[in-house]
């Protein structure tokens, strides 16, 4: 059981991990930047490290997605070439 | 002893219910043609999903104190998910996302 | 889980390494390249998080009701830093970003190159 | 370019390949990071430190200076964002004849749902108890200083998001916000100090039984300080990012 649930987490993992470097639209790649901290936050809670998922899930999927957001709205939207 | 079979029933009875929700708002985020029907399924049917969910494990094995948690968090999701739906769809029509009609055959 | 002799947990990490390391050396916006940055780092702690893991392990806090074995506090304190540093880290370079884009109007690599 | 990148990224998978073949299987409990220091603290950890959550021991007793430098690294971010001329620079406040009118455009651009601000208004003062309790429990359950600094720090974005600039600005009172930015480098030197004149060593820890209620002190002073310091420090840098440039 233990050895599927952490399976489908790592296929998830580098699926997110690999649209979000996919993304053109750069308010989408940092969305699912979020979905992959989240992601790896479960995988860390299921490891035994519930301190360093607590701290992921604000800061990976909060602080830093709220960052990128501000810059963007700063900049440009969609990323050229 | 009886009371125990029936708060097993109940709780069981829960979590297929809030599975049922939860897939039937699965299938409506993947399946509906818009962003506004998408936030539709996926708010409604993810908090009356993941609550009853939530709620049926809270029953599980009958109320302990530490359940509390469980129920502090159905409160959490039902109360986060509509306002985030709703955020996300009145962002949409502020940037102008038209809603899907029939004549269209499906979003631009 | 192995396969070939490989650790499979190890080699997620490496994949997500490489994903990071490809946005930020091909992607020529840098905000791809502060995400990519940001994947990378997040490959690492990762990686260190699950050596510190042990089969069967709880988190390592030692209340009445656990028992060893405990996964080791050490890798969870090193990555808890890294992933304050980390945000400081991003933090700064978009600052930078903001401030080439008010300076030269665009942010992508290639066209910085072409400005004289 | 692109071919450049995947060779790259080809090269540098085989090397780490190569180095993972290597290491020994994860999850084995006689595997070398469980057998060397890090048993020590898992058997002696809660005797020396009083902590019974041991990445708290580790982050604050066994590894103090590591982290010491962490929050001056933090700081120094800080700093450098703020050095930056965008972030410091306020556009004029309107006045006179177009003041309202420019006010009411400044409202129409970002309006905020109301139910959106109900909720968040709602739900903040909760954040600020799981917060507290994960701070002030740290030593029993997940938690402590650098836990509860990024959840109120993401508490204060969320608010700052939704109450504006201004408002945001608030949180902070003005006249302390120097002293609270550098609460965790200040802090960190001045226990480092205590410990030193105590013990004999930088960032000592008395280690004797009768010096438990100090070191217990000395340890929440810290915890504090981080979870204050890190939250206005993260609050700040959101701040320095959303000001206009």
């Amino acid at each position: 059981m233990s050895v599927v649930f952490d399976a489908v987490m790592l296929l998830l993992l580098i699926a997110t991990a690999i649209t979000v470097a996919r993304a053109r639209d750069l308010v989408a790649a940092v969305v699912k930047f979020g979905l992959y901290s989240l992601v790896l936050c479960l995988v860390w809670q299921h490891r035994g490290a519930p301190d360093v998922a607590i701290t992921e899930a604000a800061v990976g999927a909060g602080v830093t997605s709220v960052l990128f957001l501000l810059t963007i709205a700063k900049t440009a939207r969609s990323e050229r070439g | 002893m009886i009371g125990g079979v029936l708060l097993e029933i109940v709780a069981v009875g829960l979590v297929v219910v809030g599975v049922a929700f939860l897939l039937a708002g699965t299938i409506g985020l993947v399946r509906f043609p818009d962003v506004y029907t998408r936030a539709h399924a996926a708010s409604k049917c993810d908090s009356a999903g993941a609550g009853s969910v939530l709620l049926g494990l809270a029953l599980h094995d009958g109320f302990a104190f530490g359940d509390l948690k469980l129920v502090l968090l159905a409160i959490l999701v039902v109360v986060s998910g509509p306002t985030t739906a709703h955020a996300l769809a009145r962002a949409a029509m502020r940037s102008g996302r038209r809603a899907w009609t029939r004549d269209e055959r499906g979003p631009a | 889980m192995t396969l070939l002799g490989l650790d499979l947990d190890y080699v997620a990490c490496i994949v997500l390494f490489c994903v990071g390391l490809y946005m930020l050396v091909a992607k020529s916006n840098l905000i791809k390249k502060v995400l990519g940055l940001n994947v990378m780092e997040t490959a690492v702690f990762a990686f260190i998080v699950t050596s510190g893991m042990i089969d069967g392990g709880q988190e390592p806090i030692v209340v009445a009701g656990s028992a060893p074995p405990y996964t080791s506090p050490i890798p969870h304190a090193m990555v808890l830093t890294g992933i304050v540093v980390a945000v400081s880290v991003t933090a700064v370079a978009l600052a930078l970003i903001a401030q080439i884009h008010a300076h030269y109007g665009t942010i992508e690599v290639d066209e910085l190159k072409e400005l004289p | 370019m692109r071919t450049f990148a995947l060779a790259l990224v080809l090269v540098v998978a085989a090397t780490m390949v190569i180095g993972i073949a290597g290491l020994p299987p994860h999850g084995d409990p006689d595997g070398p990071v469980h057998t060397h220091v890090g048993a020590r603290y898992l058997e002696q950890g809660v005797a020396e430190t009083g902590l019974r959550n041991l990445v708290t021991a580790v982050l604050l007793v066994y590894r103090g200076f590591d982290t010491f430098l962490e929050v001056v690294v933090i700081f120094t971010a800080l700093v450098a964002v703020l050095a930056l001329p965008s972030a410091t620079r306020q556009p004029p406040p309107p006045r006179g004849e177009g003041a309202a009118a420019s006010r009411r455009e400044a409202d129409d651009a970002v309006p905020v749902s109301p139910v959106v601000f109900l909720v968040v208004r709602l739900l903040a003062p909760f954040i600020a108890v799981f917060a507290l309790a994960s701070l002030y429990r740290g030593h029993v359950t997940p938690g402590g200083g650098f836990q509860s600094a990024a959840i109120i720090g993401a508490m204060m974005i969320a608010l700052g998001l939704v109450f504006g600039r201004e408002h945001a600005a608030r949180l902070v009172p003005h006249g302390a916000k120097a002293w609270l930015q550098a609460l965790g480098p200040l802090v960190f030197a001045a226990v480092a100090f205590v410990g030193w004149r105590l013990t004999g060593a930088f960032l000592g820890f008395p280690a004797d039984e009768a010096a438990y209620a100090l070191r217990e002190a000395m340890v929440v002073v810290l915890e504090v300080a981080i979870a204050v310091g890190g939250a206005v420090i993260l609050a700040q840098l959101f701040m320095a990012l959303d000001a206009p440039s």
